[in-house]
């Protein structure tokens, strides 16, 4: 079995509201500090695949087709081995 | 079994004597466990039940009182309504968005096990102040939670109240509101009855959350207070459930159903087999459960979402089974009723818990807690008027007040709410009720809850009369006529005498003008251990109010329609400041006693009202409440942009009573000139006050008295100040 | 005609777009349980708002992949007509029917009021009963509204005319103050390159009665069946 | 500056309906190998501190304040020095 875990954000050239209303938050909590906050996904997913070059393509294309909203998101994954 | 094993469920010594007698041994573990969910606060009402009994609780329109999910009264064409109100407070305190978000979803689960359908959805809710950081957090999320889960079930948010207090810093309160729509034929009630029939348990599956969420709310909060497993709101397992539910009970599939909420499956057993005078017997190892391992307690303790309990006939079981299948839920045969009143509850087949279903959902003790006259009242009751200056300033008081969050436009919550899903709501937020059209008829529904905590504090008694008074008052500007109530009493701990009388006292306040106003009570719930690190919230009994329109086309909203119109007071003023918004905000005083209310005269006000919209005499309605005539009359102004000029006469009062005292019984209303007379007419006949006041148009709101100037400002200005008093105060 | 009103689970928008044909436009309507694998018989495919599979994951996500999906993807490629309404229309995206897609508005909250709609291109199906630049008064309901498309899609779609509505103020302006969510270009609704499948964020079957508060909603409506009367 | 990249999960125990709902859709597309999908959050906070120990207090401090809902989420954080 494997898990692959994804972190999804918004392109860099795409406004993302929910990071900037974060920072706004932040701002008004007095950490002058935070530069910025960028807001996205975090996905878990277990699943077997007969080895690693195999759950990698798996995982792209669950991410392709289901997880990820391409158009304007990009996701970076890795992949551990975890007991069934 | 030693005492620490029942003292740290809750239960005390004399509670476990009972229930050794009741099973006539000592209980098991988990039999302990079944009992201190069941006879604590939340569900057995032990402390406040002998109070409630004083309810008013019938009415020719009354099909079913308190006792069951929730209240049902007709409404003609066969129709009927199904409403009640739930307080999340605890939960909302620890995880304001999914506090919030399952407390709307409790709500509906309670009526549709009537089966009926939800139609709309209102929520009371207050709040310490803004200016406060966690407050804020509160706020947002709250509002939050309640519009993820409305919205995305898709039953419209119609109406609501919101009050910042300094007394619910550390302890808010979420009390929600549903209402729901029902043919009487398909009337369902929480019964486990035919001996043999299949009992299922159909939706989410059991975690091992809200473990102890019953008991949780009976306590106070405190820095130490050891939260239960959050629960997470499923609005689209809800939904799917809701409709799969709505789909048996309309065929007929069902004998008996409940929701699964405090207490989890403990309580939907016990009260559906004590209601059916049967009993069940109940194998867990068939409960479907989100974790392995789960032991018989957690699952008789769970308080997971989205789960129903159902009892049906043999010959319907498997066509049951494949309509939540078809609606792509879970749904278990988990056991049998049977003869006996007895609860058989088995692991593998072998019996872990053995107890009668009417001690566990019935025999609750029941308390008469001392109650004992709060000694702060003497001190608040006395207000001097001679020690209150009046303003030099009136345009500034008026700007105040309508920028405080308590009277300021609520519009940065409720616009999150999806108030228009279902395309019937023809009044939604922020008019006086919410208008409801019911398809297939020509009739409506109007809707409410209101409270001014503020009263209830300085005098419990006159706090609930009037917030049923001006429950009713909101129902009747928007054309309705009053038909029954839900309470959501909201208090602290029963255990402190004073907080007690609290209780007793509001509970007699509504249960007289309930009787007045010919509204009985339908249902309600009791939150008490309102208090964080012991300071009580001020007494809020919550008052969610139904009314029919019997022509949906005759409603009426509160903003002025057209120029030209005059503006007409009903009612009389007095020096009333006491309890006051313009007293607390201004004067920074919480004091005096509430505005008097005479219900007779309410009574009469609502005639008049109610027959002036029903014969097409008046274009707006409004009441009047926090704030006053000022505030009124610049509220009528907002939504059109269509000023005032307004003209009084002092006579004995003081300028401030005039303008921003609370005197109760009073509306204003616009009207085209013609329309006076008749009117009048009917004002007389009811022998209620009439004043003309002013007339409609030009863009700024003037106030004189005896022809002097004490306010004159543009409607822009006043409705900028209004709009912003709440998201100024946000980041 | 014949419409036909898709029922995803969870989606409670069905139920107002079935009311206004059946009872308003009395015009035929059946609803479409997403199981089904074939929508034949049916002349306008209506997928309604809501949340479908509670906009689990983003709104039309899941939903995208309901065996019934695949039967509207094949329906619109044989140029039926489908309009998407608010949550339809996070369907229609996901499902590459349309271009682009809709995310979390700017502000971050759920919004639900009025707002105008200035109609950009009279030659669909959706709005020949409209005029250019006519205002629509037609309410939102949403919190991920937020329509995006890169900059040379946006030109492409400008010069295909698949703008079919923008987000304006009374006088007909897409300001920023009249744009409620953030959208690419005030852009409010689009239509694929053929016309023939119509996405829209606000909720023309919310409009489609005056005790409502407006009846611009359905003029869609209208049009969509004179234009199929029209090609009879 | 420093990157805080912050991965936050649903704790175990609480229920997880985006999770679940992804789950059966994946399941109803076919990928019969996906075993469970859990969604929670990715954030990335930029920040200015002085050093590593003050940056991952710094973190905890905006995750527990603002970032995270520690009631009901955990978190698991990798920190990056990037350049200001
Ligand atoms: N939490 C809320 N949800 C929905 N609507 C709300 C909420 N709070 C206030 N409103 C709406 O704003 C309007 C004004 O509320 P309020 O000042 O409490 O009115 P009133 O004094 O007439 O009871 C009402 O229409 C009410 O329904
Ligand atoms: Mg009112």
């Amino acid at each position: 079995m494997w898990r692959a875990e994804i972190k999804v954000l918004l392109k860099p050239s795409i406004l993302d509201p929910q990071g900037q209303a974060a920072e706004k938050t932040l701002a008004a909590m007095g950490y002058a500090e935070v530069d910025q906050v960028r807001v996205g996904k975090y996905l878990e997913v277990t699943f077997s695949a007969p080895d690693r070059a195999a759950a990698e393509a798996k995982v792209q294309e669950l991410c392709t087709r289901l997880l990820v909203n391409t158009v304007i998101e990009d996701y970076t994954f890795t992949l551990v081995e975890v007991a069934s | 079994m030693r005492p620490e094993e029942w003292r740290k469920l809750g239960l005390r010594d004399d509670e476990y004597d009972r229930i050794k007698e009741a099973l006539g041994r000592e209980p098991n573990r988990l039999e302990l466990g079944m009992f201190s969910v069941m006879w604590s606060e939340h569900c057995s009402y032990k402390n406040s039940k002998a109070v409630l009994k004083t309810f008013p609780t019938t009415g020719p329109r009354v099909l079913q009182g308190p006792g069951e999910n929730a209240g049902v009264v007709e409404i003609g064409d066969g129709l009927a309504v199904c409403f009640k109100i739930e307080s999340h407070n605890h939960p909302s305190a620890v995880e304001p968005y999914q506090g919030a978000a399952t407390g709307v979803g409790g709500i509906i689960r309670d009526i549709f096990t009537m089966g009926a359908r939800p139609i709309a959805l209102l929520n009371s809710l207050r709040f310490g102040p803004l200016t406060d950081e966690r407050v804020r957090y509160l706020f947002e999320q709250i509002v939050a939670g309640i519009a993820g889960y409305g919205n995305r079930i898709g039953i419209p948010t119609v109406g609501g109240e919101i009050y910042f207090d300094r007394c619910y810093q550390g302890n808010p309160l979420v009390n929600a509101m549903c209402v729901g729509l029902l043919e009487i034929d398909k009337l369902r009630l929480g019964k486990a009855t035919g001996i043999g029939n299949p009992v299922i348990l159909a939706g989410a599956r059991t975690g091992r959350d809200g473990m102890g969420g019953a008991a949780f709310a009976s306590v106070e909060l405190s820095e130490e207070t050891e939260a239960p497993d959050i629960q997470v709101g499923d609005p689209f397992t809800e939904k799917l459930l809701l409709e799969a539910c709505l789909e048996l009970i309309n065929n007929g599939d069902v004998e008996g159903i409940q929701d699964l909420g405090a207490a989890g499956l403990t309580c939907a057993v016990s009260e559906m087999a004590s209601r059916g005078g049967t009993g069940m017997d109940v194998e867990l190892s068939k409960v479907p459960c989100r974790e392995e391992g789960m032991t018989p307690y957690e699952i008789m303790l769970a308080e997971s979402q989205e789960r129903m309990l159902l009892v049906v006939t043999p010959e319907k079981e498997a066509k049951v089974h494949a309509v939540f299948k078809r609606w792509g839920l879970t749904s278990t045969t988990i056991g049998r009723v049977t003869e006996g009143g007895m609860l058989k509850i088995r692991m593998h087949g072998e019996i872990v818990a053995e107890i009668p279903a009417h001690s566990l959902a019935e025999e609750a003790p029941v308390y008469y807690p001392e109650s004992k006259e709060p000694a702060y009242l003497k001190t608040t009751a006395d207000l001097p008027l001679a020690t209150i200056e009046e303003p030099e300033d009136y345009n500034t008081v008026l700007l105040e007040l309508l920028a405080s969050p308590n009277i300021a436009s609520k519009q940065w919550a409720w616009q999150q709410f999806d108030y228009m899903a279902r395309t019937s709501t023809l009044v939604g937020p922020g008019s006086d009720a919410a208008v409801i059209r019911i398809r297939g008829t020509n009739k409506a529904l109007a809707l409410t809850a209101d409270c001014n905590s503020r009263y209830a504090y300085l005098d419990p008694f006159a706090g609930g009369k009037i917030a049923v008074a001006e429950a009713a008052r909101n129902i009747v500007c928007s054309g309705g006529e009053p038909l029954a109530i839900t309470d959501g009493l909201n208090f602290g701990s029963p255990e402190k005498p004073e907080i007690y009388w609290q209780f007793r006292q509001a509970v007699a306040g509504i249960s007289e003008a309930c009787r007045v106003l010919g509204t009985p009570v339908t249902g309600g719930n009791v939150s008490f251990y309102n208090e964080s690190n012991g300071e009580g919230i001020y007494p809020t009994p919550v008052i969610g109010m139904v009314g029919l329109l019997a022509d949906a086309t005759k409603y009426c909203t509160s903003s002025f329609k057209a120029a030209g119109d005059l503006i007409v007071l009903l009612g009389d003023s007095a020096d009333e400041l006491g309890g006051s918004e313009y007293l607390a905000l201004i004067h920074g005083r919480v004091q005096g006693k509430p505005p008097a209310l005479d219900l007779a005269k309410e009574k009469a006000l609502h005639h008049v009202v109610r027959t002036a919209i029903q014969q097409g005499l008046v274009r707006s309605a409004h009441d009047l409440s926090e704030g006053g005539l000022a505030v009124a009359v610049a509220e009528c102004t907002f939504e059109n942009q269509l000023g005032a000029v307004v003209e009084v006469e002092k006579g004995v009062l003081r300028t401030d009573s005039l303008l921003f005292g609370e005197s109760q019984s009073r509306v204003v209303l616009s009207l085209a000139p013609d329309k006076l007379s008749a009117l009048q007419a009917l004002a007389e006949e009811e022998n209620v006050p009439l004043h003309v006041i002013g007339r409609t148009g030009g863009d700024r709101l003037q106030i004189f008295i005896d022809g002097n100037q004490y306010v004159d400002q543009t409607v822009a200005q006043l409705r900028t100040v209004w709009q912003e008093g709440i998201p100024c105060q946000l980041p | 005609m014949k419409f036909g009103v898709i029922v995803f689970p969870g989606s409670s928008g069905d139920l107002d777009a079935y009311h206004l044909v059946k009872d308003i436009l009395g015009a035929p309507v059946e609803y479409i349980w997403h199981e089904e694998r074939s929508v034949q018989g049916f002349d306008c495919l209506l997928l309604p708002g809501g949340s479908s599979y509670g906009n689990y994951l983003r709104g039309g996500a899941l939903a995208r992949y309901s065996p019934v999906v695949s039967a509207v993807v094949d329906f619109a490629h044989q140029g039926g007509l489908v309009l998407g309404i608010a949550n339809g229309f996070q369907v229609l995206t996901e499902a590459g029917l349309l271009p682009g897609t809709l995310y979390t508005n700017t502000d971050t909250r759920f919004r639900c009021h009025f707002t105008t709609l200035r109609v950009e291109n009279t030659e669909t199906p959706f709005t020949r009963n409209l005029d250019r630049k006519q205002l629509l008064s037609i309410p939102i309901a949403h919190d991920e509204g937020n329509y995006y498309v890169d900059a040379a899609t946006l030109q492409k779609l400008e010069a295909n005319g698949q703008i079919v509505f923008r987000y304006a103020d009374q006088n007909g302006q897409t300001t920023e103050e009249a744009n409620p969510n953030g959208s690419v270009s005030n852009i409010a609704g689009v239509c694929n390159e053929t016309r023939n499948v119509l996405g829209m964020m606000p909720h023309p079957e919310r409009a489609g009665e005056a005790v409502l508060g407006s009846t611009d909603g359905l003029t869609i409506f209208k049009s969509i069946i004179k234009y199929w009367e029209g090609r009879q």
